[in-house]
């Protein structure tokens, strides 16, 4: 059985203008110990879909539909107070803005601990404390910044200590919502390396998400490349990034420039994101697409097998595979 | 095509950016329940402004500070002809409320407008020219912050005879522009940093343009929010002084009526006189700072209700 | 300890000081007026002086200029005996010191004798009308207290300040209280005085007691709460008068008896005759006619007060000149405005827009001018601040607009005090103003003190700067006039010169309402400034 | 280390304010039109007996010599001597500071705390019912004006109902009884402050609640209640432990700022109330011309709110790790 | 057009920049901050020239010294051979006609309560360039230069209407508008999304080659530098580390540091190449005292007892590539 498995989830965010439909239609699944990323362009849904398996999306956010079964159990369906013992103890999760992430008048340690204690309390205050040096020594911080205030820490080191965080329950899922876009290279080069460690030391089911390519290429088996509230395109790592399917796949990656290889032009992607309270009838990506085909303008996509376990949603596949 | 629409919509008003802002602004101040309710009680005091110039033209004994009931002569309750009844010389009191509404608008808008006009002046000087400046214009701020108004002007008062009203709103403003300034010269001092001033800076712009033409409609907007907080900051140190015996003699405000009730000794027989100012002072007040509250909403963007869920 | 016939007595104010000679205000004196005693007190009806602490009136012995008075046998309480040493002790020390408000009652004494301890005899450089009712009545202090606080003050750089701010915790006198204790922003509460020289005796035809234990003055801030303590029993007696408003609540209330009093009180408008345009006496009698003191005193007096025609309160009867012009009595407002205008026409003023139209009907002047063609120029009327008296304060507000109906541009101005007294009494840089006194002496020689030529200077009493040789001469002989008849005719005369002249003019005279709880005291003694007197206090009983 | 250097800027640049407020107050009352002599309006006080006393006052001497006079008075901590009560004012004034510590410190913590509480009551109930009955409870009840406001409470509780005593601070009943006791006395203050300290409260509280209300409604989008709420604690604790903390940061702020405002209704309070405080004392004693008691009384004020605002400025430090002068 | 030697647009010499903290009256003093120290570089006309390092390297303050937003500390700044430093008044405005700047946030960079037509006509304006007809011509230009099309539908629209990369259009247009010489680009697509940052790109690239404009492109990815700029400074800790082309720079680094970030970076396109992580650096090294020597010494692998001490100064490997390490 999967870790967890999404189906068909649809999340809409209630505004003035009307729902906006932050995610739509989106189906993936995950093994225990398989990491899965998720890229595309600001505003596409990444967030949301964290947050939505979370249980946390904010009050105006709706499941429209879908389910999320994580280990057997479909957390739609649970109560509130079960969803939030689930929560850290199941499912972590590392915050996009990691920099504001740790109360700033509490003690680090004490935030750590407390991620224990909530699901633990016979623990006590002080094996709890005892456990967080462990912890603090896993991810590579000094022992002795327990009793710090967050502000006393660096940016790496914040980040480091949220790691410990979400590793004090010991999870089988985390969900890292951009954990190193605040920091510099080499920073965010340990800090991706520590991750990676720790995942194959304790078998944790990663869903990455971030909108470097370049990161989530190097981090993650499969990738899913979400547009617009989609996904429209998903499969292992190898086959999306050599055999990009996807138009929008295939601009995205033209539009990112690279160390390594020959120094090629860029081609941008024209035009803008679509508004997703009313969004385009066909394919979302039709009007800024390179390869439109009237089809696309009508038909609503649907998914195309590539290869096993690689697809995408595009019309022009569908026409091409058949 | 997004583009097109959009372009067909708002062609006519783009060319009038004021308009469009208050629209907008207007449409989210419409949304605020407090707005509405200080909005309606504020109309409702403007017209009790207006309505006050028509006693004294109805008969002399409607004059609210000279004029008599030839047959009344002492507090009496509602009647006819006095509607919210008498005061102890037979003055009549409605007029007196209505002139009252009149005093406090005059006292609290001008107070209010000339300390902001003071306290966005000194409050961009001191951010924008920094240093020195700033550092005596912040202590001397500092300084009057410190000072409790009502105490500062009772003083004053007591020193330099009976004030008149004018001179009463000159020295509200004069004690009520630090926190204004202080407001101010942060949003300048952050305003100071932010690229655009600098993009400015690069392309040439001078002292003064930058200071009229990029900090000076940035900063009005929170300058025009703190206005509405200073007028009941005003009204209510004004009243708070008449009751106290030191207002303008010759004006008839809400806080003066208090007075003649409090001193006079009809507090506990005429509720009809006492309870009046009083309820007017504390809702005029009480509209003003709906008012504000809204308006914080309408430019404060991360109060902007894009989640409401209603 | 709490005494079980104690009269409790409401203040509205704290007393400022007991130390005698620095206290001016009338709360101090409410207290130490129990404490310390005067030689002579007037009688509740006649006002005449009767013997107090003396046995008899005093002697005059013509030829030496001296007066010889007896005292009674008297003790201080703290048991030593009162002598006339004491006597001669305070007159000393008020003319050693100079003390203000005492010096000029008793610097004409040359020189004083105590031939025994019953006897005191003064000597006079000048035959002084004031010397008896003043100078004999003012209170006695005690040789034994104050004489080593006189020798340390001596020693010091300020000697009169350093005597007046000397704090007296525990005043000694001859009265019949004795302070037990002050706690400051509560109460004070003054025992009976057990060795009391009147207790038990019969003086001026009065019992004396006291015959309460104690009282207790309870200090309240604001009428309000002294009337809701007065309805509700917690005070016997509001020491104070007590406004219009709270009349008709306390009237309801049977076990509430309220003394209506007179006063003697003076409140008046005064004119700046220095300069134009008041040195003109016909646009003072215009102004004292259109005056409306009917208005005043049923308007902003609500009725409780009395119409002053002369300087002189009414209820002062013995001075009190009956036969004074009286400006614009019995007119209405149209009169007064036509009646004024005769006047200021005859005597040369002249309007763009005359008050009185030629069909006789008043309307609104415009455009005065004084007879020389100039046009009158705004002047202010400075009043004391509505905080300090809404009655003055309002009192300026109406003859401003009296004015202005004859075209007179007045402004009232409400002026905080000192800035008032400073213009007028110091700077005489004013046009008019309106003062008054609630507790004018009963000797009229501040009528002299008003107006002498010589008074008219920095800080001198005759603030208008009025000048008349005629009554400078009447007024210098009444004040060496020691017989009282003969006085008399020369205060007559004065109070007519001025009331024709107006370099004042009377106001107001407002009545004293004093509520009383009638249920627990008998024995209140009715006089000139309300029941809280010392016969009062003497005579009280409990029911 | 760092905090005591703060603290000692602070404190001299509170110095020189008070300096600078010492002067203006000096020069505010000798220019000012009338001396106090003048204002003696009884007759029998002689222009000779008021030159006397000038001379006693030391008014007619040279403005810079009065002017170090003052400040040596000052120094000496006298203040000099009242002209009202010819006694020192600072007698006077330890005579009546604590009554107005007792009833101002009460309100304003009682008012803060309960402000905070409701405060934060309220912004967890954003937008239902509870959320804008507080909201608007508290707008009403902070912009009633507070003299009238007494005036309605001594109405209505003094005068109608006849519960609470409505002026003064203790009744004589008890303390002229030998046999009452600390306790006895104690319970007799609490009772005459009912209505003053309800006063204060009604005006003060509202303030404190929407301040929490808004801050706590900033917390609350802060990203670490997110965390807070990934972690599975219960709401409650989100709010109390994490959220709390944070949101009450601005109000002890405010609690400094708002204090030279609070001090004017401290003193409309004590005069409606005869409260025998200093704000009631400096009211008085304006109206008197009591100068030398007027001045030392703002002076106190001025100095109390200066040291608060500083004591607030480290008690927010304290409190917010961030915080490092 | 790589080494026009001798043509430098903009030399800048010695430069330093220390801020100093301004304690208030009694305050206590904190520590000066050395932003720059040291730091020679040559632009030459028409290059793109990049300037490389981790945040708070110096990067932006290269840029604002340049333009005179920033007060220099010691050192020289040449403008076509004249000496631009510290200019005031007439001379500075003038000197701003050539010199232009991009910010690095979009968001932050334009007037709120400025219309597009006011922001990018306001130069024009400060320097009295044509009368409102002309200049409105003129904005339409280059608004339709950065690709703004219709110019006319976005004269009267206020920045809170506008996408982060129109955005960002409209402050390139309003730099380019007074055609200067010399632009600064302070990292004006790090707030962006790479399909948007590459469309900016372009239009860098197009100005330079239709306007001639010469530029100095400051980023903190390789990447980016790579794709833009003929030649790359690395920058660290205020000092320069590496100048060279950019192909030397990225295929052959020589100074440990820019190895470093180098290695650090993903590479994906390589596909089944999982790179290694964090080998290369080592945890902060102890310093003894104040810190004298090499910026880099802390956390360099392969330094030596004489990096602590002293400070390398920039060697020339080859024609146009500069080091400043002792060990290479
Ligand atoms: N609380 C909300 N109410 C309304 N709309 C929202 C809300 N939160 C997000 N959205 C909208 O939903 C869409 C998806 O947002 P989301 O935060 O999931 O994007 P993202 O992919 O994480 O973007 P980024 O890369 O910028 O983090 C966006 O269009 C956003 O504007
Ligand atoms: N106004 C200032 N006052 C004090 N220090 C400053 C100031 N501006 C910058 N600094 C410091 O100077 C150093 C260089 O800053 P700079 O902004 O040039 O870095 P940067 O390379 O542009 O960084 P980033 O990539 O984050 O923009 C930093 O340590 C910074 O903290
Ligand atoms: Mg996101
Ligand atoms: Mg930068």
């Amino acid at each position: 059985m999967a870790l967890l498995e999404v189906e068909d989830l649809c999340i809409d965010y209630k505004t003035k203008n009307g729902y906006l439909k932050a995610v739509d239609g989106v189906s993936f699944s995950l093994e225990r110990g398989a990491s899965l990323g998720f890229v595309g362009e600001s505003g596409c849904g990444k967030t949301t879909i964290g947050m939505g398996l979370m249980g946390m999306l904010p009050p105006n956010g709706v499941v429209r539909r879908g389910r999320i079964l994580f280990e057997g159990e479909d957390l739609l369906r649970v109560s509130a107070e079960e969803m939030r013992r689930v929560r850290w103890r199941k499912i972590a999760m590392i915050f996009q803005a990691a920099m504001n992430a740790l109360n700033p008048v509490q003690r680090v340690g004490e935030q750590v601990a407390e991620a224990m204690l909530v699901h633990n309390p016979s623990l006590g205050k002080e094996k709890a404390l005892k456990a967080v040096e462990e912890l603090f020594e896993l991810v590579g911080l000094q022992t002795d910044r327990i009793r710090d205030y967050p502000h006393q820490y660096s940016g790496g080191m914040k980040q480091r200590a949220i790691i410990a965080m979400s590793l004090a329950c010991r999870p089988s899922l985390i969900i890292a919502d951009e954990p190193t876009t605040a920091l510099d290279v080499i920073v965010q080069d340990q800090i991706l390396a520590e991750i990676r460690a720790l995942q194959k030391e304790f078998n944790i089911g990663i869903i990455f998400i971030s909108h470097d390519i370049s990161i989530v290429a190097d981090m993650c088996h499969d990738i899913g490349i979400m547009y617009a509230g989609q996904l429209v395109e998903y499969g292992p790592r190898e086959d999306v990034f050599d055999s990009p399917a996807h138009p929008y796949t295939r601009a995205l990656l033209s539009s990112f420039p690279t160390l390594t290889g020959k120094r090629t032009d860029l081609v941008p992607i024209a035009g803008e994101t679509p508004d997703l309270v009313h969004p385009p009838e066909g394919c979302r990506f039709y009007d800024r697409c390179q390869e439109q085909i009237p089809a696309c303008r009508e038909k609503v996509s649907r998914w195309v097998a590539i290869s096993p376990g690689h697809k995408a949603l595009c019309c022009r596949c569908e026409m091409d595979g058949r | 095509m997004a583009e097109e629409t959009f372009r067909t919509e708002t062609k006519g008003m783009e060319r009038y950016p004021g308009l469009t802002a208050f629209l907008e602004g207007w449409g989210i101040f419409r949304q605020s329940l407090l707005g509405k309710i200080g909005l309606v009680l504020l109309i409702m005091f403007a017209l009790m402004a207006l309505c006050s110039y028509i006693p004294p033209l109805i008969d002399p004994m409607y004059n609210p500070m000279t004029g008599v009931d030839p047959v009344i002569t002492c507090s009496t309750g509602p009647s006819r002809a006095h509607w919210l009844g008498t005061d102890f010389m037979g003055r009549d009191i409605l007029s007196q409320l209505l002139a009252g509404a009149r005093v406090a608008f005059m006292v609290g808008v001008s107070a209010a407008f000339m300390s902001i006009v003071l306290g966005t002046a000194i409050g961009m000087t001191a951010g924008y020219m920094g240093r020195f400046m700033d550092t005596f214009l912040m202590r001397l701020a500092d300084m009057i912050m410190v000072m409790p108004t009502l105490l500062v002007v009772l003083i004053l008062a007591a020193v330099f005879g009976q004030l008149n009203i004018w001179t009463i709103v000159l020295i509200i403003a004069l004690f009520r522009w630090p926190g204004v300034s202080r407001i101010i010269r942060g949003q300048t001092l952050s305003l100071k940093q932010r690229p655009f001033i600098e993009a400015a800076k690069v392309a040439g712009a001078s002292h003064v343009r930058i200071i009229f033409r990029h900090i000076m409609p940035n900063v009005l907007p929170l300058a025009f929010l703190f206005m509405t907080f200073r007028v009941t900051s005003a009204i209510i140190i004004e009243a708070a002084l008449a009751f106290l015996g030191f207002g303008d003699p010759g004006t008839v405000s809400w806080g003066m009526m208090l007075q003649w009730v409090w001193k006079t000794g009809h507090m506990f027989k005429a509720p009809y006189w006492l309870l009046p100012p009083g309820i007017c002072i504390s809702l005029i007040t009480l509209s003003f700072y709906m008012l504000g509250r809204a308006m914080d909403e309408v430019l404060d963007p991360r109060l902007r209700k894009e989640d409401q869920t209603d | 300890s709490q005494a079980a016939d104690m009269l409790k007595v409401g203040l509205l104010e704290e007393p400022k000081s007991l130390n005698v000679w620095r206290a001016s205000d009338r709360w101090s004196w409410k207290v130490l007026g129990m404490i310390y005693q005067p030689l002579y007190v007037r009688d509740p009806e006649t006002l005449d002086l009767v013997p107090w602490l003396a046995a008899e009136a005093p002697e005059l012995d013509a030829d030496t200029l001296s007066y010889t008075v007896k005292l009674r046998p008297a003790k201080w309480s703290d048991g030593t005996a009162f002598t006339s040493e004491d006597v001669a002790f305070t007159a000393r020390l008020i003319n050693e010191f100079e003390i203000p408000r005492y010096r000029y009652k008793w610097q004409f004494v040359d020189k004083i004798e105590t031939p025994d301890p019953q006897t005191v005899r003064f000597y006079l450089k000048e035959p002084k009308a004031i010397f008896v009712p003043r100078s004999l009545t003012i209170p006695i202090a005690q040789k034994k207290q104050w004489a080593p606080i006189v020798e340390q003050a001596k020693k010091t750089e300020k000697p009169l300040s350093t005597l007046l701010n000397h704090k007296m915790e525990k005043p000694i006198g001859c009265g019949p209280f004795v302070l037990e204790e002050w706690r400051s922003g509560a109460y004070l509460y003054l025992k009976k005085n057990e060795q009391f020289f009147g207790s038990g005796k019969e003086i001026n035809g009065r019992a004396l007691g006291p015959h309460i234990d104690g009282l207790l003055f309870k200090v309240f801030g604001t009428s309000d709460a002294a009337v809701l303590a007065m309805k509700k029993g917690s005070i016997d007696f509001f020491w104070w008068g007590v406004q219009s408003g709270y009349m008709d609540d306390l009237r309801q209330n049977r076990d509430i008896r309220l003394f209506t009093s007179e006063r003697s009180a003076l409140y008046y408008m005064g004119f700046n005759v220095r300069r134009p345009p008041f040195n003109d006496p016909h646009l003072r009698r215009a102004a004292a006619m259109l005056i409306d003191e009917d208005f005043i005193l049923n308007r902003i007096l609500q009725g409780y007060g009395i119409k002053m025609h002369s300087l002189v309160p009414p209820g002062n009867v013995y001075w009190y000149c009956p036969d004074v012009p009286r400006h614009g009595e019995g007119l209405d407002r149209e009169g007064r405005i036509k009646k004024a205008y005769e006047i200021l026409q005859k005597a040369g003023y002249t309007w763009e827009v005359p008050p009185v139209d030629e069909s006789g009907d008043v309307v609104k002047g415009e455009g005065i001018r004084l007879p020389d063609g100039k046009s009158m120029e705004k002047f202010t009327i400075l009043t004391p601040p509505a905080d300090y008296d809404p009655h003055r304060a309002m009192c300026g507000m109406m003859m401003q607009e009296w004015f202005r109906m004859l075209g007179i541009p007045a402004y009232s101005k409400p002026t905080a005090f000192g800035s008032l007294l400073e213009q007028v009494k110091v700077k005489h840089d004013f046009e008019a103003f309106v003062l008054g006194y609630g507790r004018l002496s009963l000797d009229p020689d501040y009528l002299r003190t008003f107006f002498l030529s010589r008074n008219d200077k920095r800080r001198g009493w005759n603030m208008s700067g009025y000048h008349n040789p005629d009554f400078d001469r009447i007024a210098d002989k009444s004040a060496e006039t020691m017989v009282r008849a003969e006085r008399r005719e020369l205060i007559w005369e004065m109070q007519k010169i001025l009331m024709r002249d107006v370099p004042y003019i009377p106001l107001y005279n407002p009545k004293l309402v004093e509520a009383v709880r009638a249920e627990r005291f008998k024995g209140w003694v009715e006089m000139l400034g309300g029941v809280g007197n010392i016969w009062t206090f003497c005579e009280l009983q409990p029911k | 280390m760092e905090l005591r250097r703060y603290i000692l800027k602070r404190l001299v640049q509170i110095t020189i304010i008070f300096f600078v407020i010492l002067t203006v107050l000096f020069l505010l009352f000798r220019l000012a039109p009338g001396d106090p002599v003048s204002r003696m309006v009884d007759p029998d006080m002689t222009p000779e007996d008021a030159e006397q006393l000038i001379h006693q006052l030391g008014l007619d001497k040279p403005l810079g010599i009065q002017y170090l006079v003052y400040l040596k008075n000052f120094f000496t901590g006298h203040f000099g001597i009242s002209f009202h009560y010819g006694e020192p004012v600072v007698d006077v004034i330890w005579n009546r500071l604590p009554n107005t510590i007792l009833l101002f410190t009460t309100s304003i913590i009682l008012s803060a705390l309960v402000g905070i509480f409701l405060g934060k009551i309220a912004s967890w109930h954003k937008g239902e019912k509870t959320d804008s009955v507080m909201t608007i409870g508290a707008l009403v009840t902070h912009t009633l004006f507070l003299p009238w406001l007494a005036l309605i409470l001594i109405w209505v509780f003094g005068y109608k109902l006849g519960w609470f005593p409505i002026n003064g601070m203790i009744s004589e009943e008890v303390w002229l009884d030998p046999d009452a006791g600390f306790i006895a006395k104690g319970l007799d203050i609490g009772y005459h402050m009912i209505l003053p300290l309800t006063t204060l409260f009604l005006i003060h509280f509202g303030a404190y609640l929407l301040i929490m209300r808004s801050s706590m409604l900033e917390t609350l989008k802060e990203d670490y209640i997110l965390t807070a709420r990934a972690k599975g604690l219960e709401e409650k604790d989100i709010r109390d432990r994490h959220a709390a903390p944070n949101a009450a940061l601005p109000v002890v702020t405010s609690v400094g700022l708002s204090l030279a405002f609070s001090i004017n209704g401290g003193a409309l309070t004590e005069t409606v109330f005869t409260w025998p405080g200093i704000g009631r004392e400096l009211v008085f004693s304006v109206s008197q011309n009591d100068y030398p008691l007027a001045q030392a009384s703002f002076l106190l004020i001025a100095i109390v709110v200066l040291i608060s605002n500083l004591v607030v400025d480290v008690l927010y430090a304290y409190l917010d790790p961030r915080i490092r002068y | 057009m790589m080494e026009n030697q001798g043509n430098a647009i903009i030399e800048i010499q010695n430069v330093s920049k220390v801020y100093r903290s301004r304690g208030a009256l009694f305050g206590v003093r904190a520590k000066d901050v050395v932003a720059l120290r040291q730091v020679s570089l040559k632009i030459y006309k028409g290059e793109i020239f990049g300037l490389v390092g981790e945040s708070g390297s110096g990067k932006t303050t290269v840029g604002r010294l340049i333009v005179g937003l920033e007060e220099i500390t010691s050192g020289e700044i040449f403008l076509d051979q004249e000496n631009v430093t510290g200019l005031k008044g007439k001379a500075l405005k003038a000197f701003r006609r050539k010199v232009q700047m991009i910010f690095q946030d979009p968001y932050q960079s334009l007037n709120p309560q400025r219309s597009v037509l006011d922001t990018v006509s306001e130069p024009l304006s400060i320097h009295r360039v044509g009368r409102s007809a002309d200049r409105k011509e003129m904005a339409h230009k280059v608004l339709k230069s950065v690709g703004l099309s219709p110019p006319e539908a976005f004269f009267y629209r206020y920045p809170h209407r506008l996408s982060g990369g129109q955005r960002q259009r409209v402050a390139i247009a309003r730099a380019m508008v007074l055609n200067p010489e010399f632009v600064i680009a302070d990292e004006p697509t790090s707030m962006l999304d790479a399909s948007i940052s590459a469309q900016i790109f372009n239009i860098l690239l197009k100005m330079r080659s239709t306007f001639h404009v010469t530029q100095m492109f400051i980023t903190h990815s390789l990447a980016a530098a790579r794709y833009l700029c003929d030649r790359i400074a690395v920058i660290y800790r205020g000092q320069v580390m590496e100048v060279g082309s950019g192909e030397t720079i990225i295929r052959n680094p020589r100074h440990p540091y820019t190895q470093a970030l180098i290695d650090a970076l993903p590479k994906f396109k390589g596909s089944g190449e999982i790179k290694q992580y964090g080998t290369l650096l080592i945890e902060e090294r102890e310093v003894n005292g104040e810190p004298m020597g090499c910026p880099f010494y802390p956390r360099c692998t392969v330094a030596e007892i004489r990096c602590e001490r002293e400070i390398p100064g920039l060697r020339m490997l080859e024609e146009g590539h500069y080091v400043a390490c002792f060990n290479v």
